[in-house]
């Protein structure tokens, strides 16, 4: 039982990692219905915004201490974060300790500029290319983002932590009256599941509530007539693209202290995320969502000794199972409308 | 000649002249000349710009044609190269039954997959092939490990059976694959001045198997086969509103891009003797995917076009490193090398990846055709040029 | 005993009711129009003939067989051929290659391979294809890619190719729509005369009344799901009912 | 006035009354095919004009040109409303500026209801009849509000586009074969609509393939032939003129 | 034989991997490379070469010839890295190729060198296969592998943590993470250890969280990360997250062990890897004479100290050029045996053996702990023990390393 609970759990918090990169990715591909290859370098990005505010917050300034050799023997040079030495060291170093969360507001303007920026300068000119076309542009895109990225912070991962304050983990078991230790689980995952829960809301908010979701479904189906009903549809694709940019971004934001940035990250979330959407079926935002945390708890599962022990192998293929049975058993995915890159 | 009409057949006298030459073409620059890095024309490239032609011509034969998006056919690559070296492994090193079982076990999971995948269309489509892509991949790397060697990749050892060859040879090693005797591996050198050509015996096999593909190609294209697949792309409803079911049409594509693929997997093995699971994840799919469009989707001759162009990149821009560099300007003062090497720096060696992605962006934003608009854009200004009349401006059918 | 026989027939669009009961029985080498105000259910019914929409209920016999459950290219394969209301045509392909599809479908069956031949080489199936172009006037157009084509055009490709198949039971879903009076004449006297050369059953649809008073042999007026009344094209024209569900005054 | 043919007796309205929309000397091309080959002529407020010619004349890609689509492209021409310079502007700013086209292949958006392919009409400014209002022209509509608007029949359908571009609140209307696939009465009935339209001071363009009905209700007539206008007059003449219509419209 | 080289100079192969997510680790071997050839060349301050316990080689290139080099990027693929080690040979005529950041790399382009006649100096690669069931005559490896790993760290940890401990291992799903989790399960299990659940991770994982949250629950107090590269990284990272570290369990303290550790994961799982135990093949804070002198050497010419992959690439690349020199000829052959059974100190982690059975080097062994308090941002971890040779050695028979045979040197064409 503990076991189930806590795997419900794993699954939620991948799930909403899925759902949100998937998210994202509907926003541009489900409804712009532009194959997006670069979503996850979108993705990585964002992480590397996270990266980006922490180390310009450790701007340091350089102290030679005579009294210690380096590695060569040479008098060793220290470092001083300016911010500590403005803000006093006790601010400083919470400033920087919460390097993180800080970096969701940094984030923001940062993504949806790219989005703004890869949009009209580049995908603005594939909407009515094939999807081949897309695929390549885009790809293209990926790789120089992620070269980018890799020349000035290279390929080795780099750790970021979350603030001291959510580190270690909430104990659920002693909550629901199981031994203490066995249903743990840690505080800034909780954040992230609750962080993603919200974006996930407001996106829904926004195209529900307004009739832009409508606008931009109908511009995807059919740019001519909606430009023949007096709207300016390039406009409002853009706003998507800054939209998606946005999320995609601060879902690598959040993510960064639960796995340390690398420069591929992004590359490795994908082809999962063209999975999840396309399970979820495509156009449909809640399908994504919803194929999101299917996908994520079903993994969970899958990685459990006992399943393991059933099945070898079961966690290796799980996802690609699952879809290709939804797939099979349902033509559009869980929520897909019709018509929809069907061809 | 051969079925084809003019056109087709100046095209099929072109690529295997270009196949023939290949040694001299790719090898331009003489020996320890700065620009040498650039030549490929050494035995391992030139079989691999072949074999992935034959992989991309194959992969077009689906794509193109009938516009289903496979995003998995490297598992058919892969397959094929592990059913090839397992026959190396267990009967004999002659190349030829390894290269039919290959094509036949790809062909047999081309049916099972594309069975089962034809049944959706469009993006649906193409997530099934990449899951079962995937989950062959996965399985390789880890569970089947006993059949693929997992990470390492499956390989000969001395201990292989090799019921109709030997397990190992007089001197103690491993024996080499050959075609009835021929060796693949042997090269003839010809050393002319400051140039250096190798002749390879499994480059010419793979070029001769690539041409065969290609004029298979060229009449599948040509064909009322073909112009059903064309149809299948245009209009389904119609087609079965004519009678026609488009099902076993895309299937039978399907499978015989499947055992294109598994030929060029098997190609692979018999140049050499490894298996690696790599080649069936989806980058290796998505590959040949970018080959594909890259080189002209829907074109004959595109596929192998792109295919050369990725390859090239891969295996000569990788090995461009900083020193080569210097070499290159040592003719400059120093303090311009420095700056020069500098700026080119981050586009060669480690960087190779950052040249391709640029490249598929140009490609695709200034030649929505692909490579093969390229060409045909420089024959047009060079028509142009010659005969200034006003050109008939009748978009011809793609090639 | 007519060789299409519809009996009983009901299709539900959720709360829409789009046919109701529907009893139709076409005979051989008659032209049959199926006349209606919008939204009666005519496109429906005939997409229940071939195979696009199944039936709730009812049966649905053509020759004696029944069609129901059967892939829409086996039907076609049976002898019936749809004309759209929206042209359905291959649209990468030239006029010529659509035209030579159906007939090659008509010769191999739903699936033949042909993976080496040479399409240009199938004297058979070119001759026939340009014949057809020729009779249907666009011989001139022969090397054009359908999709660039006026709709007019398309349309007249599109019955050309049902043409192309010799069906036993051609259904025609307002083959004139927005075509030139001329053209209209043109398809009007084609039809005629086909119908004249072959044992051929023809099911029209159509809201031009010049087209259907020129050809039908029979006419069942459908409102609502449900036939209304089935008489001689001269009755109809007379019928008061007609007139006010359908025709108005200026017919 | 560039016209070449010059049939002075039709010219009258057009030298007296200021021209409200006019079209001048457009040339226009779908990649490199010239369809649109210097076009002119002008429309009067509150007039309904006939834009007539055979199927692939180019009346189509005249009206598209107008509303600026982007597809063909206009290399050369102007076009003005109402002392605005439509040719300067992209599509949606022509719309907004009072141009509505009801497309002849209708273009509902697939995926919207009914109801919500109104309301897409009535996003940007300036916005028109209310949606109750166009259920009350079109009843038919109204019931079908929360059905998928490309399920609906053919005709229903081609009252969606019309009650669409009414949403909007238009100076201009361009109706590309409004009567296609419409049952007579529902001809009558949108005959009787754009009459009324026309005394609320909407000025209509209409292509129509049924010319003697689109004539009827015309003012003015202009017929188009391969991509240049042949005639320019009033819409009696060619009604009354049996050599003209012929000539041209082949009636 | 293959490219015998018969100009002035001779061509080395550096095949590392230069993209991918170790394209860091390969990087640092590129430096390392050029840094050896350089002082082959006579070049530099002479690095190792001053401390090497042979004295072939005289600063003058190899065999008088001036040593040039060509690099390529295995892109840690099988494929790849043949494809690339094939051009190397083909078309620049490399006599002997290094590098690598991966055992299945390594096991493919040793199997290819084998085929073609070449020299392979294996880089970074730990699977035991590589010199056991996969051995080559024409192969030999510098860096230790997974058995030596386990043979090191079984004595410190029963030091460290006692010998009544229940261990939980999570294993990468492929080979490499099967023979280091069998290394690690028969070492500890030989101290009195259980092992309580051994749990096959996917390679492609990113997030181990499934992976992780139930160890616990499962009576464990000892987590074993057989883990390399993204996969460890991110599986202790995981691990720190779920509070794992300071856990009770069992009333012991919980600990996690990393078998292989690296200079580049200690530094991407940053402060997470305080406290935590693993093995290494050399460490730059070594004192030895040889490690001296290459870091001064590196670091002048770099800025920082070298990794454990850059001193074994420097170690390859300086070995081979003596085995030639010492042999007299390219002849791989010759070099080989040269190579086997050959015993010198001075290139760092003191007296080694090429032991001429499998071609497996025996040295020294590390084992390390992630640093509490690190004194520079090069200062990752601290050396626990420096294990001694003899723990270390096993029979070449010995079951973890049977199957397949060395087979005859290739001198190739
Ligand atoms: N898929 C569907 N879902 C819901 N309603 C549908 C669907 N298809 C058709 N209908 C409805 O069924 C009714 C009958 O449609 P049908 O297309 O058969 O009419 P029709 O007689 O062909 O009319 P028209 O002459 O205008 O083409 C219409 O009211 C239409 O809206
Ligand atoms: N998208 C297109 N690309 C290329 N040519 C086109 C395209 N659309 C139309 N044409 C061509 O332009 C010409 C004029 O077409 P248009 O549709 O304007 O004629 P139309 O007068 O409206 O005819 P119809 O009465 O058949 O609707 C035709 O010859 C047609 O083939
Ligand atoms: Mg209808
Ligand atoms: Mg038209």
């Amino acid at each position: 039982m503990d076991a189930f609970i806590l795997q419900i759990l794993n699954g939620l918090d991948k799930g909403s990692a899925y759902a949100l990169i998937a998210l994202g990715l509907t926003l541009i591909f489900g409804t712009l219905g532009v194959v997006n290859f670069a979503h996850g370098a979108l993705f990585m990005i964002g992480a590397f915004c996270s990266v980006t505010l922490s180390k310009l917050l450790n701007l340091s300034y350089e102290v030679v201490d005579p009294t210690k050799k380096d590695f060569l023997g040479r008098p060793l040079v220290e470092k001083h974060t300016y911010i500590e030495s403005w803000f006093g060291p006790e601010t400083g170093a919470a400033i920087i300790d919460w390097s993180v969360p800080l970096a969701i507001l940094f984030s923001i303007p940062i993504m949806i500029g790219i989005g703004f920026v890869m949009e009209r300068g580049l995908i603005k000119h594939f909407y009515k290319r094939p999807h081949a076309d897309q695929i390549l542009v885009t790809f293209g895109l990926a790789i120089v983002l992620q070269e980018i990225v890799k020349y000035f912070y290279g390929a080795n991962p780099i750790p970021t932590p979350a603030p001291a304050a959510f580190t270690g983990s909430f104990d659920f078991g002693t909550m629901l009256g199981f031994d203490p230790n066995t249903v743990i689980y840690p505080y800034w995952r909780l954040v992230y599941f609750s962080f993603a829960a919200l974006i996930i809301g407001a996106v829904f908010a926004f195209l529900q509530f307004t009739t832009f979701g409508m606008v931009v479904r109908a511009g995807m189906a059919d740019r001519e007539t909606v430009g023949l009903l007096g709207i300016n549809i390039d406009k409002r694709f853009t706003i998507m693209f800054g939209l998606a940019a946005a999320v995609a971004g601060l879902a690598g934001v959040m993510y960064a202290p639960i796995n340390s940035p690398n420069y591929h990250m992004g590359m490795d979330f994908l082809v999962l995320s063209f999975v999840v959407v396309v399970v979820g079926g495509m156009g449909s935002l809640p399908g994504a969502v919803a194929a999101g945390f299917l996908l994520g708890i079903l993994e969970s599962f899958a990685s459990m000794n006992e399943i393991k022990s059933l099945i070898p192998g079961i966690d290796q293929i799980i996802i690609y199972l699952v879809a290709i049975i939804i797939l099979l058993t349902r033509p559009r995915g869980l929520m897909g409308r019709k018509g929809v890159m069907e061809d | 000649m051969l079925g084809l009409n003019k056109k087709d057949a100046t095209l099929l006298l072109l690529v295997a002249i270009l196949a023939l030459c290949a040694p001299f073409i790719l090898n331009p620059f003489p020996e320890g000349s700065a620009l040498a890095q650039f030549n490929a024309g050494y035995p391992d490239l030139m079989q691999r710009f072949v074999i992935f032609g034959i992989f991309a011509i194959g992969f077009n034969i689906l794509f193109g044609l009938t516009g289903y998006l496979s995003f998995g056919h490297a598992a058919f690559l892969g397959v094929g190269s592990y059913s090839a070296v397992w026959m190396f492994k267990l009967l004999s090193m002659n190349v030829i039954p390894a290269i039919i079982l290959s094509m036949i076990v790809s062909g047999l999971f081309a049916v099972v997959i594309g069975f089962v995948s034809l049944r959706r269309s469009g993006i649906y489509f193409s997530i099934l092939t990449l899951a079962f892509a995937q989950m062959s991949f996965n399985l390789a790397y880890s569970v089947l490990t006993p059949i693929t060697n997992g990470e390492t990749g499956l390989q000969l050892t001395l201990n292989d059976p090799r019921i109709l060859g030997e397990s190992a040879t007089a001197d103690g090693s491993i024996p080499v694959t050959n075609l009835f005797g021929l060796e693949m591996r042997s090269t003839f050198q010809m050393d002319v001045g400051a140039w250096l050509f190798q002749f390879n015996v499994g480059y010419y096999l793979c070029a001769f198997i690539m041409l065969l593909a290609f004029y298979l190609s060229l009449r599948i294209f040509r064909s009322p086969f073909g112009m059903m697949l064309r149809a299948v792309k245009s209009n389904q409803q119609r087609m079965r509103y004519t009678g026609l079911n488009p099902r076993p049409y895309t299937l039978a594509a399907f499978v015989i891009s499947g055992m294109y693929a598994g030929l060029a997997g098997g190609l692979m093995a018999s140049m050499d003797p490894l298996a690696g699971a790599e080649r069936m994840q989806w980058t290796a799919s998505g590959e040949v995917v970018l080959m594909t469009i890259l080189g002209g989707a829907g074109t004959l001759i595109g596929p192998v076009l792109g295919a050369g162009f990725i390859k090239y990149f891969e295996n000569i821009f990788s090995k461009i490193n900083d020193n080569v560099l210097h070499g290159w300007f040592s003719f400059m003062p120093d303090g311009l090398e420095d700056f020069v090497v500098g700026i080119v720096h981050p586009f060669i060696g480690k960087g190779w990846h950052l040249t391709l992605g640029i490249l598929f962006m140009l490609v695709v934003i200034f030649l929505p055709g692909g490579l093969v608009e390229g060409g045909q854009r420089i024959a047009r200004a060079l028509r142009k040029d010659k005969s200034d009349d006003k050109s008939n401006a009748k978009s011809n059918p793609a090639e | 005993m007519g060789i299409l026989e519809v009996k009983g027939v009901n299709k539900r669009f959720g709360g829409l009711q789009a046919l109701g009961n529907v009893n139709l029985s076409v005979r051989e080498n008659t032209v049959h129009a199926i006349i209606g105000p919008n939204g009666a259910g005519k496109s429906t019914l005939l997409n229940c003939l071939v195979g696009k929409l199944i039936p709730d209920t009812g049966s649905v016999m053509f020759d004696g067989n029944s069609v129901l459950g059967r892939q829409p290219h086996e039907i076609n394969q049976m002898g019936i051929s749809r004309v759209f209301q929206t042209p359905e045509i291959f649209g990468d392909l030239t006029v010529m290659e659509n035209m030579m599809i159906p007939i090659f479908a008509k010769r191999d069956g739903a699936f033949r391979m042909h993976a080496v031949g040479n399409m240009m080489s199938e004297k058979d199936i070119v001759e026939a294809a340009e014949k057809m172009l020729v009779d249907m006037n666009m011989a001139d157009k022969r090397n054009m890619h359908t999709a660039s084509m006026s709709r007019g055009d398309k349309r007249r490709l599109e019955i050309g190719m049902c043409l192309a198949q010799e069906p036993r039971l051609l259904l025609l879903d307002e083959p004139t729509a927005g075509m030139a009076r001329a053209d209209t004449n043109n398809t009007i006297d084609l039809l005629k005369q086909i119908k004249a050369e072959r044992d051929i059953t023809i099911a029209i649809i159509e809201h031009d009344m010049h087209v259907v008073f020129s050809l039908a042999d029979r006419i069942t007026v459908l409102a609502q799901g449900t036939p209304l009344v089935e008489d001689d094209p001269q009755n109809i024209k007379g019928n008061p009912k007609v007139r006010e569900a359908y025709l108005g005054e200026s017919a | 006035m560039n016209v070449k043919p010059d049939f002075s007796k039709g010219h009258n309205l057009a030298e007296t009354a200021p021209a409200y929309l006019s079209v001048w000397d457009i040339h226009a091309y779908y990649g490199e095919s010239y369809i649109v080959q210097g076009v002119s002529f002008n429309v009067h407020e509150g007039e309904i004009l006939a834009l007539l010619g055979r199927n692939g004349a180019g009346k189509t890609s005249t009206l598209r040109a107008i509303a600026r689509l982007d597809n063909p492209a206009i290399h050369k021409g102007e076009v003005w409303l109402d002392h605005q310079p439509l040719h300067l502007m992209s599509s949606y700013k022509a719309a907004q500026s009072g141009i509505g086209l009801v497309p002849e292949d209708r273009r509902i958006i697939p995926g919207l209801t009914v109801e919500e392919n109104l309301k897409l009409a009535q996003i940007a400014p300036p916005i028109g009849w209310s949606i109750e209002r166009l259920y009350e022209l079109f009843p038919r509509l109204g019931e079908r509000r929360n059905q998928e608007g490309v399920t609906l029949s053919g005709g229903e359908q081609q009252m969606l586009a019309i009650a669409r571009a009414l949403a909007r609140d238009i100076k201009v209307l361009l109706l590309d074969e409004p009567y296609e696939g419409l049952a007579p009465v529902i001809v009558d009935e949108i005959e009787r609509t754009l009459r009324k339209i026309k005394e609320q001071g909407i000025t209509t363009v209409i292509v129509e393939q049924n010319a003697v009905r689109a004539l009827e209700l015309s003012d003015r007539a202009v017929i188009l032939d391969t991509g240049n206008v042949v005639y320019d007059g009033s819409a009696g003449e060619v009604l009354s003129n049996k050599e003209l219509r012929e000539e041209y419209l082949a009636i | 034989f293959t490219n015998e080289p018969t100009g002035p100079s001779v061509t080395l192969g550096f095949n590392v991997p230069q993209t991918g997510p170790y394209a860091d680790e390969g990087a640092d071997e590129l430096r390392a490379f050029q840094l050896a050839v350089e002082h082959l060349n006579g070049g530099g301050d002479g690095g190792m070469l001053g401390t090497f316990s042979s004295k072939a080689l005289k600063g003058n290139g190899i065999l008088g010839k001036e040593v040039k080099f060509v690099t390529g990027d295995t892109q840690t693929k099988s494929d790849a890295a043949r494809a690339s080690a094939k051009s190397m040979i083909e078309k620049d005529g490399a006599i002997m190729i290094s590098g690598g950041s991966s055992s299945g790399v390594a096991v493919a382009v040793q199997g290819l060198c084998q085929e073609a006649g070449i020299i392979f100096m294996a880089g970074l690669t730990h699977s035991n296969d590589t010199t056991g069931k996969d051995k080559k005559a024409n192969g030999f490896r510098h860096f230790f592998n997974a058995y030596m790993s386990g043979a090191a760290l079984a004595p410190v940890l029963s030091k460290l943590y006692g010998n009544d401990r229940r261990a939980y291992h999570l294993t990468a799903d492929y080979t490499w993470g099967w023979t280091q989790q069998a290394s690690i399960a028969a070492a500890t299990e030989a101290l009195g250890w259980q092992t309580v659940n051994n749990v096959l991770t996917p390679l492609a994982q990113t997030d181990f969280s499934s992976y992780i949250a139930p160890v616990l629950n499962s009576g464990a107090d000892v987590l074993v990360l057989n883990h390399y590269g993204g996969n460890m990284v991110n599986s202790l990272t995981n691990a720190v997250q779920f509070g794992l570290r300071d856990k009770q369990v069992n009333g012991k303290n919980f600990e996690i062990v990393v078998p292989l550790y690296s200079e580049l994961m200690a530094k991407g799982a940053g402060a997470n890897i305080k406290g935590i135990v693993g093995s290494q093949n050399w460490d730059w804070k070594l004192q030895d004479e040889g490690t001296k002198a290459f870091v001064q050497s590196f670091g002048t010419k770099y800025g920082f100290p070298p990794s454990q992959a850059a001193q074994t690439c420097y170690a390859q690349t300086i070995l081979y050029a003596d085995a030639v020199e010492r042999a007299g000829s390219f002849n791989p052959c010759a070099v080989a045996e040269a190579l086997e059974g050959f015993e010198f100190d001075g290139l760092g982690n003191g007296k080694t053996l090429y032991r001429k059975d499998d071609h497996q080097c025996f040295k020294d062994v590390l084992v390390v702990r992630g640093a509490m308090t690190p004194e520079s941002e090069f200062h990752l971890v601290e050396i626990v023990e420096v294990t001694p040779t003899e723990q270390v050695t096993y029979a070449p028979d010995h079951p973890m390393f049977a199957g397949g045979a060395l087979g005859t040197c290739n001198p190739g064409a």
